[in-house]
């Protein structure tokens, strides 16, 4: 199963070296959010500041929509649903694999977001343990649950519109948690995030419990 | 408080109505149906 | 309220003495009659004989339906999820078209719960929404029951279908908890306007008691009768779905008379 | 795959074995109740007219479309029951090459090899086989034409040494040196002790090649006389076989 998922992970992050459409396109574009809520909401009155967190995970939330699509997209090429299935990889390989090729662009993205905010909206980034765990347990949570429900869409003429019907609502306790617990590591009171990292961690696991058991059958059809 | 009758009224009336609406949307989908399927594949007649 | 007219409506049908033609039969319409005087009974006692709250007035007769319509609503998740947990255990249709059913009726339970907590917000707060716990989580439970709804509606065959769906219903429940639990957090953190903290100003008991209790057999009994209802309409669509295989497999065997035409050809 | 494995003497039970095998695509039975049974390191030739079933018939047989009713049984698995065992011990080439366009041929070929567990030898092997270890090799798939990435696709079969070749129309698309290629990897094939089916429309070249010939159309399927005596049968298993193909 780890020979499996570090394989199917090598080669997604392999393609996206190749292709690079994860940098050339999705970073750009989760900094074009970055400046449109700048936009939208009057920079000068504090209003960006406060509401920092949640803008930097809005822009996340849909970026990683982005780069979800994007993952599914490259083995929607014809007939790699039938060479995924001959190859002799271990379904739940393959959805690990998938989670850890997913996070470690988004990891790469969080961290050019996080620049992007500290420069734009001159926040003041502290609180670092509490900020890094919140990124690496959110940053699961969005792609273990997003390639989860990604695959339950996948194959479908109506991909791109279900699934974020499915994903955002799930998602919405991950939106909330990592907000409150960013604050409250940029507001100097890390205590108070603890517990939404907690509640995190439980998603992440539910979510990768159910992958690694439910790629198979989900994978198998028709 | 008299106006509050009328939060009242339309709750209750958009409740009822949804469940009729509901209903009968279910009833008139099944007859039309049932006609479809042979009697011995609905176990309930 | 439904099944009795048994139009024998065409002669095409070998048995029109089977049954009605309709997902109704005898047990149906006493639980439908039942209903029927369970909703006359609670509007008789939630409008008319059940006194008004001294906080609240009047509006305290929303809550004899908005309430158990919100159980119930929560009752029909949990049923999905059970429904759906079974079906990848038993490979059972029943138990998928059970989950199906329950489904749609909690997302028309859950719609009639947010839309009466609205209306009961306007007097009680003076607005129609606020981000209350309960109101927030009840309108993402709305958005997950559409996402299972929307997968088991694919236009695909239905073992992927349900198998799709049931891994989505699965996870129904554990979704709705931890979106409780998360929204209940984000909201105490700030403020506590819940319905019932900030509403009623008398215990709710007696007359008012036993009206709550007679919304929940009420509405009780009406979304076992749309459950029963609702399962056999599924059940025929399947049915549908499924019948002519037969017939193709003998048209596609008659195919093969072509076969002559091949074996003449070197 | 370790080859004395392979060069055992042919088993008695066939590699395939399907009685009354029906396959549903949606609603459309595509197999209508096929019967087939195929010895070990036979060369097997499917024809028959478009939408026969031939393409369904290869993909049920590497355990891709579920046979719902009827018997099958393919290398000691029975596809009604469990038809996932049979996987990795098959090759499919089929229409579509399942390849990444994004990434290149060398990139392709060691991806799905060492998914299945193949030998980094072998990978290079079935590159070199099919012509793909010079200028191709760092080519990314998009920019291939349809005959390269055939080879491809064929590569990466080739590195994975199936028991059963499945080769849906594997001359298509290839150019002459690439058809020799086919036809000469088949027979290496049969020899180290796998079993080929292949569905063709080019009955010049594939008649020549095959020991059988079975003829598909409305879903079932039709033996027809052998068209030159078969090499395994008559000397079977024998190392003699190879003088006569």
């Amino acid at each position: 199963m780890i020979h499996d998922a570090l394989l199917v992970a090598g080669k997604d992050l392999r393609l996206e070296l190749r292709s690079r459409v994860a940098l050339n396109q999705i970073v750009p574009f989760a900094l074009l959010v970055l400046v449109l809520f700048a936009f939208a909401l009057d920079p000068d009155r504090g209003l960006l500041e406060a509401a920092t967190p949640g803008l930097y995970w809005v822009a996340v939330l849909f970026s990683g929509l982005l780069a979800l699509q994007r993952s599914f997209s490259v083995e929607a090429a014809d007939g790699n649903h039938d060479a995924l299935r001959l190859s002799g990889l271990d379904p739940a390989g393959i959805f690990l694999g998938k989670v850890l090729a997913v996070s470690v662009q988004l990891l790469v993205l969080e961290v050019l977001l996080a620049v992007g905010v500290a420069v734009l909206y001159s926040t003041h980034l502290g609180g670092w343990p509490l900020l890094l765990v919140t990124v690496v347990v959110a940053t699961t949570c969005i792609a273990a649950a997003g390639t989860l429900y990604g695959v339950v869409a996948a194959g479908l003429r109506v991909r791109e519109t279900l699934l974020p019907l499915l994903l955002l609502p799930v998602l919405a306790p991950v939106l909330i948690g990592s907000t409150r617990a960013f604050e409250a590591a940029l507001g100097g009171t890390p205590s108070e995030g603890w517990p939404w990292v907690g509640l995190m961690s439980v998603f992440a696991l539910l979510y990768i419990v159910a992958g690694v058991l439910g790629f198979g059958p989900l994978l198998e059809e028709a | 408080m008299n106006d509050t009758w009328g939060y009242v009224a339309a709750a209750w009336i958009i409740v009822m109505g949804t469940f009729l609406v509901y209903a009968i949307v279910t009833i008139v989908r099944g007859r039309a149906l049932s006609k479809q399927v042979p009697p011995e594949r609905r176990r309930w007649s | 309220m439904t099944t009795q007219i048994a139009r024998g409506s065409k002669g095409v049908e070998p048995a029109a003495d089977a049954g009605p033609t309709s997902t109704g039969s005898r047990g149906t319409l006493i639980l439908g009659i039942l209903t029927l005087v369970a909703l006359g009974t609670l509007a008789l006692f939630a409008l008319v004989l059940s006194p008004d709250d001294s906080n609240q007035g009047d509006a305290v007769r929303i809550m004899y339906i908005h309430v158990p319509s919100a159980t119930l609503a929560y009752t029909g998740c949990g049923l999905a999820t059970l429904g759906s947990i079974m079906y990848l255990w038993r490979k059972s249709q029943w138990w998928d078209l059970v989950a199906y059913a329950s489904a749609e009726i909690a997302a028309v339970f859950t719609a009639v719960t947010l839309v009466t907590g609205m209306i009961w917000g306007r007097p009680t707060w003076g607005v129609y929404w606020v981000w209350d716990a309960r109101l927030t989580s009840t309108a993402m439970l709305l958005l997950l029951l559409l996402g299972y709804l929307a997968v088991h509606r694919l236009p695909a065959e239905y073992s992927v279908r349900a198998k799709r769906a049931s891994i989505v219903g699965l996870l129904l429940v554990p979704n709705v908890i931890i979106v409780r639990q998360s929204v209940n957090w984000w909201r105490t953190l700030h403020q506590k306007p819940t319905l019932f903290s900030n509403g009623l100003g008398s215990k709710i008991e007696g007359l008012m008691l036993f009206s709550l209790f007679l919304g929940f057999v009420a509405i009780g009994l009406l979304f076992a009768w749309l459950l029963i209802h609702r399962f056999r309409l599924a059940w025929l669509e399947e049915q549908i779905a499924e019948e002519g295989i037969d017939a193709s497999i003998a048209a596609r065997r008659a195919e093969a008379g072509d076969i002559g035409r091949w074996e003449g050809t070197p | 795959m370790e080859p004395e494995h392979l060069d055992r003497p042919t088993e008695a039970a066939p590699v395939v074995h399907l009685r009354g095998a029906v396959a549903l695509l949606g609603r459309f039975p595509a197999l209508a109740g096929v019967d087939l049974d195929v010895d070990r390191r036979r060369i097997v030739l499917l024809r028959g007219p478009n939408g026969a079933g031939k393409t369904t018939l290869l993909r049920a047989l590497a355990g891709l479309v579920p046979v719902t009713s009827g018997e099958a049984v393919v290398l000691g698995v029975d596809l009604v029951t469990d038809r996932r065992a049979v996987r990795h011990r098959v090759g499919l080439l089929a229409h579509a090459t399942g390849l990444y366009d994004e990434l290149t041929v060398a990139d392709n070929v060691r991806f799905w090899s060492r998914a299945a567990r193949a030998e980094a030898a072998d990978v290079e092997a079935a590159m070199a086989r099919l012509g793909l270890d010079g200028r191709l090799r760092d080519v990314s798939v998009g920019r291939l034409s349809t005959g390269q990435r055939r080879r491809t696709s064929l590569a990466c079969l080739v590195a994975r040494r199936p028991e059963l070749w499945l080769l849906d129309e594997p001359h298509a698309g290839l150019d002459q040196d690439g058809r020799d290629i086919v036809d000469a990897l088949v027979r290496d094939a049969t020899r180290a002790g796998a079993t080929v089916i292949l569905s063709s429309h080019e009955l010049d070249r594939s008649l020549d090649l095959a020991d059988e010939v079975v003829t598909i159309a409305g879903g079932l399927a039709h033996r027809e006389p052998r068209p030159r005596p078969s090499r395994s049968s008559a000397t079977p298993g024998g190392p003699t076989s190879e003088a006569m193909s």
